[in-house]
């Protein structure tokens, strides 16, 4: 059975349709779920795609945390269900408290479009699920807001556990650490500021993003302990 | 019932690098700006709230700060209930 | 007794205000002057320019729709269409950069979706003052600021544009936004009111008092050096919403698909007197509009705040009373307002009441704030030093023997340097369309768009815009006709034929006789060129009074041309050159002397403007277009780029930067040559001797002039007797340009 | 010479749309708060200015927001000196 994505649309999401072609093109279903529903409907994995959410008003993410999908979102994440967020699909998790950590203004002030060399960190996370740490990957980035901050200790904890997910091999907006993903403890929430579904197709440059969605779509439908 | 008009400051917290204020430091000097330092840029958030008093009035603001207008991880807030009018 | 202190006030003439009472019959009370007084604004009517614009060709089988609508729509086959169009935000641009962009970019939107249309592409050429003065530096920072800031947010891929930097535009920058979308053929809808009793319902942001007479104050006036009077232009500052406008596409994508709007409008210049008189005029209705159900952002607007208002992000939609309930809901769902202000009649007229069933506060004939406007033939007259200029040949210049270091001066020049800083801070991917990104010379997409049935998967659109009025100030028809060449060139160099060209003539006071003859001379380069070269002209934008302090700016007509690629199953060759490649220069030999009046050369390292631009063959311009789209759809291109700013000499440069391949040429005939920007030529690089000899056996029998120029080699830059450099050198001057000069 | 703690309140002009402010206050009920309106969002911006006095601190920071913090087409700066601590 294809694994069926649900994909979260907020008002101002805009790369919906993107993760949906990309993940179709794997051999799952998409579906789009809108911010106003309050079930995931059979979804084997959820994603919260990029795009500015709310406007990205007062902070990204901020608004899109309360909308009622979210309770949803969350139950789904407790169970041990895949959740990713993609760049401000990454904003609405940290905001929500369901990842740690925040995500700043990039370092130089400028909205950034274009490739970085990514570098998986985790072997276990629900978008690395046996790739082998050190990949590299050419993935774009398209944010403003991608600088990842977390309070020391936190940080020190995310090394320790494991949760380090993805890294810049060449640190592209001053993010702590260099990183570029992060997972919660139990590795099924993951938050990533590159955009693996634009790495998707010959045509568009690079397929390296398919690495990681097809991590996705195997750990669709896994039970939660199978990623520790 | 009263409306008070409140100020929130939004700043980030001690620690937490400031690009923006950097940058505005930095181009002080292109300016011929000189003895300005430490600027830090943040948000005025205005609002006005309906409440029954000041101290109620802080507590829906002071509410809504820890729950939605700061992210703890990297801001703080001070409120200022500025002036009370009656509607 | 109308008011005529008050109409000059608003911008009308006297004689435009006779014009009003004749069709009135009567004298206009101040809310019929500032209608009309917005709708006959030069921004508005066209008044000084629709003389020439019929005749510009824009027709062509495949064209659905032509000029004249929101956007022009061309049929690319398999039941999809384009739409595209180009419009101008410069007046607003130059007081508030970032908001002035962004307005710019969400008003030209608006006129996609308003036909049915996805916007899937946007397009900025812009055009800055020198950036070392710290007031084109702040207007170019925050133009771009704004485009990526609006852009971005509202989910439409920013996929290329221009940089262009001269002093003429120090006062009045350029800020021209091109923006393209797919419909499904059978969704296409217009702007008509019709159907008596039908519901105008308004949908989207609130109306407040920001943008009041913002077309006629703003966009149909230069900038004077009087302090107050700009001062009192402030106000019609207006800033964007990206998001209510992403919520906007949605709900009038999903209005327009499910069958539920009669017509659809945006709300552009001249606001709601604008789109109620043009849906009903159109739809040979009239229409009543009530005022007080209009929502507000502020209390206390007077009616003729309301109908001239430029709030942005507002469409109005004509629907049936039976459907209302549906497009309501619909509009719930998706959190845009949706408000009835006013029902269509069968009156032809437009009146505004206070409330349904009201006080009328205003009454006009629908049509006649469209078709009564005036049109002048305002007085034309080439510049009095134009053959002085002519006949001063730069040939007198002094020609540097090492041409190596004007070479990298060039390179490092804003107008040529490299735009990464510009164009990385636009999200340019977006839905996974981006064969080729900004960078090249058209960018490429997959011909695909959501809610778009794809008609065949394989097939890709190219799109570029170009304009030049370094050229265009020499000689305005034969400048205008070489920007239409070299678009169409760079369309071609990525394997699209040519489907369409959308135009914005941006152009100093048309009260000056001069810039109506460039204005005319321009019209007339376009048209010649656009015929030689299979070009319908589908819609454009007439962008005047671009002055500041009396000084105007040079002609700046901006095309856009869109190309289709039948087969995209590989990208198309890049600005690149691949090892052991052969460069072969098609549309002229390099061999023979060429003059470098117009060109950046003389321009910037000798402060020349003047002279006769070298002759342009506008036939075998077409004849290398065709032959280009059959080398790259046979595989033999392995790297283009067009001859342009900067001439041979840049070509070569840019080609070897993008590659890191150093490259040797022979055979060109001197310094002036090198830098020549005569028009109509493009480098090719084949992968070997055998495909360049190839490539020159199918020049020679298409009757296009060509010449084997070199090889692939090295590390450095090597022409014969006139260049060596290193490309790491030519690198680092090319990149380091704009990040030295901009935040 | 002394140093003065300044706050300029960047605000958006009156008249002049402000729309995540009103974005916020749509946003509101969806966190179950009720009462609170007119919400504008501005910038804080907090500098230290070495001066001989307020008013010299104050003429300064009024300068640079007319010059560079603020764009005086759709903005409006209000400064106040907070207070002065030797250096
Ligand atoms: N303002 C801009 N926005 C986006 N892309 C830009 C901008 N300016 C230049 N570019 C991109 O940089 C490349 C070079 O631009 P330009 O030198 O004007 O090209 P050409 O002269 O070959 O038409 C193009 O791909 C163009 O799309
Ligand atoms: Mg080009």
């Amino acid at each position: 059975m294809a694994a069926t994505v649900g994909i979260v649309v907020f008002p101002g999401s805009n790369c919906e349709h993107d993760v949906a072609e990309a993940v179709t093109r794997l051999g799952a279903t998409a579906r789009l779920v809108f911010h106003k529903e309050t079930s995931l409907a059979g979804a084997d994995a959820v994603v919260l795609p990029g795009g500015f959410a709310h406007g990205d008003a007062l902070r990204p993410g901020a608004i899109a945390r309360f909308s009622p999908v979210m309770a949803a979102v969350e139950a789904f994440a407790a169970e041990g269900g895949p959740v990713v967020g993609i760049c401000n699909g990454f904003q609405v998790l940290c905001e929500a408290g369901l990842l740690p950590g925040a995500l700043q203004k990039n370092r130089g002030l400028a909205f950034l479009c274009q490739e970085v060399e990514l570098v998986t960190v985790s072997e276990r996370s629900a978008l690395t699920a046996d790739v082998p740490s050190g990949t590299c990957l050419r993935v774009p980035i398209n944010h403003f807001e991608g600088c990842y901050t977390a309070a020391p200790e936190v940080l020190a904890g995310l090394h320790e556990r494991d949760q380090v997910v993805v890294r810049y091999a060449d640190n592209p907006n001053g993010s702590a650490g260099d990183i570029a993903g992060v997972s919660n403890e139990a590795g099924n929430v993951v938050g990533l500021m590159p955009h693996p579904e634009r790495a998707s197709h010959e045509l568009l440059g690079s397929e390296d993003g398919n690495v990681l969605l097809t991590a996705l779509l195997k750990s669709a439908g896994r039970p939660a302990a199978a990623l520790r | 019932m009263p409306a008070f008009e409140v100020l929130v400051e939004v700043t980030l917290r001690p620690g937490i690098a400031d690009p923006q204020g950097a940058t505005i430091e930095r181009s002080l000097p292109l300016l011929g700006v000189g003895g300005v330092s430490g600027v830090r840029v943040g948000k005025a958030i205005r609002l006005t709230v309906e409440a029954s008093d000041d101290d109620e009035a802080r507590r829906v603001v002071e509410d809504l700060c820890a729950r939605f207008l700061t992210n703890p991880v990297i801001e703080d807030a001070t409120v200022s209930v500025a002036a009370a009018s009656m509607r | 007794m109308t008011d005529r202190p008050l109409a000059r006030s608003l911008g009308l003439t006297d004689d435009e205000v006779d014009r009003i009472e004749a069709v009135l019959e009567r004298d206009p009370n101040h809310l019929e002057l500032a209608m009309f007084s917005v709708m006959w604004s030069e921004h508005c009517s066209y008044k000084s320019s629709s003389i020439h614009l019929g005749r510009l060709p824009t027709e062509a089988p495949h064209v659905l729709v032509g000029p004249g609508e929101g956007a022009g729509i061309v049929d690319c086959g398999g039941g999809v269409a384009l739409a595209v169009r180009i419009e101008s935000h410069n007046h607003p641009s130059a007081i508030e950069p970032y908001q002035g962009a962004a307005t710019g970019v969400g008003g030209i939107l608006r006129d996609i979706f308003s036909m049915g249309a996805r916007p899937i592409a946007v397009m900025d050429p812009l055009r800055f003052g020198p950036l070392d003065d710290p007031r084109s530096r702040w207007i170019a920072e925050g133009v771009v600021a704004g485009i990526s800031g609006y852009g971005n947010a509202v989910g439409v891929p920013t996929v290329g544009g221009e940089l262009q930097v001269d002093p003429c535009y120090a006062g009045n920058p350029l800020v021209n936004v091109l923006a393209l979308g797919l419909l499904p053929v059978e969704r296409l809808v217009l702007g008509r009111a019709s159907g008596v009793g039908n519901l105008a319902v308004l949908l989207g942001s609130t109306t407040g008092r920001d943008g009041i007479g913002g077309v006629s104050v703003l966009a149909s006036a230069g900038f004077s050096a009087d302090e107050e009077v700009e001062a009192a232009k402030r106000p019609n500052v207006q800033v964007g919403d990206p998001f209510e406008e992403k919520r906007l596409i949605e709900a009038c994508l999903e209005l327009l698909e499910r069958g539920l709007a009669v017509g659809v409008q945006d709300l552009g210049g001249a606001g709601l007197t604008c789109a109620t008189s043009e849906t009903a005029s159109k739809g040979g209705a009239g229409m009543d509009v009530w005022v007080a159900a209009v929502p507000q952002r502020e209390p206390g607007m007077l009616p003729v705040e309301v109908m001239t208002s430029e709030s942005q992000e507002r469409m109005l939609a004509i629907v049936t009373p039976d459907d209302l309930a549906a497009v309501l809901d619909l509009a719930d769902r998706w959190d845009v307002r949706a408000t009835v202000v006013g029902e269509v009649t069968g009156t032809g007229r437009l009146r505004i009441l206070d409330r349904q069933a009201g006080e009328v506060l205003a009454d006009v004939p629908a049509a006649s704030l469209e078709e009564d406007k005036p049109q002048y033939a305002r007085p034309r007259q080439p510049p009095a030093d134009r053959a002085d200029r002519l006949a001063d040949d730069p040939a007198r210049l002094p020609l540097p023997t090492d041409c190596g270091p004007d070479l990298l001066a060039l390179l490092a020049h804003p107008s040529i340097a490299d735009t990464t800083w510009v164009h990385r801070q636009y999200d340019s991917q977006l839905f996974l369309n981006t064969v080729v990104a900004p960078g090249a010379d058209a960018a490429v997409l997959r011909l695909k768009a959501p809610g778009v049935p794809a008609a065949d998967g394989s097939k890709g659109i190219a799109l570029t815009t170009d304009g030049n009025g370094r050229w265009c100030s020499l000689d305005p028809r034969q400048g205008t006709a070489m920007v239409v060449v070299e678009a169409a060139l760079n369309i071609a160099t990525a394997g699209a034929r040519p489907l369409c060209l959308v135009n914005n003539l941006n152009f100093g006071n048309p009260e000056h006789p001069e810039v109506m003859w460039q204005l005319s001379e321009a019209i007339d380069g376009m048209a010649e060129a656009c015929l030689a070269l299979d070009l319908p002209v589908v819609g454009g934008n007439v962008s005047l009074y671009n002055e500041s302090q009396g000084r105007d700016i040079d002609p700046t007509p901006i095309v856009g041309v869109v190309g289709l690629i039948d087969e995209l199953d590989v990208p198309p060759p890049a600005v690149e050159l691949v090892e052991g490649g052969v460069l072969v220069l098609l549309g002229g030999r390099a061999d023979r002397a060429a003059s470098v009046a117009g060109s950046l050369w003389a321009d910037h390292l000798h402060g020349h403007r003047s002279g006769q631009l070298s002759p342009l063959d506008l036939a075998r311009a077409a004849r290398l277009g065709r032959l280009l789209v059959e080398l790259v759809a046979d595989g033999l291109v392995f790297g283009a780029h067009d001859v342009s700013d900067g001439g041979l000499g840049v070509c070569l440069a840019e080609l070897c930067i993008a590659s890191g391949l150093g490259a040797r040429v022979i055979e060109v005939a001197d310094a002036s040559t090198l830098f020549s920007e005569a028009g109509g030529r493009v480098v090719v690089c084949a992968d070997g001797d055998g495909a360049a000899a190839g490539i020159a056996r199918r020049a020679l029998a298409a009757g296009v002039s060509h010449q084997i120029l070199g090889t692939v080699e090295g590390a450095s830059l090597a022409v014969e007797d006139l260049v060596s450099v290193p490309v790491l050198e030519l690198d680092a001057a090319w990149r380091g340009a704009l990040p030295s000069l901009l935040r």
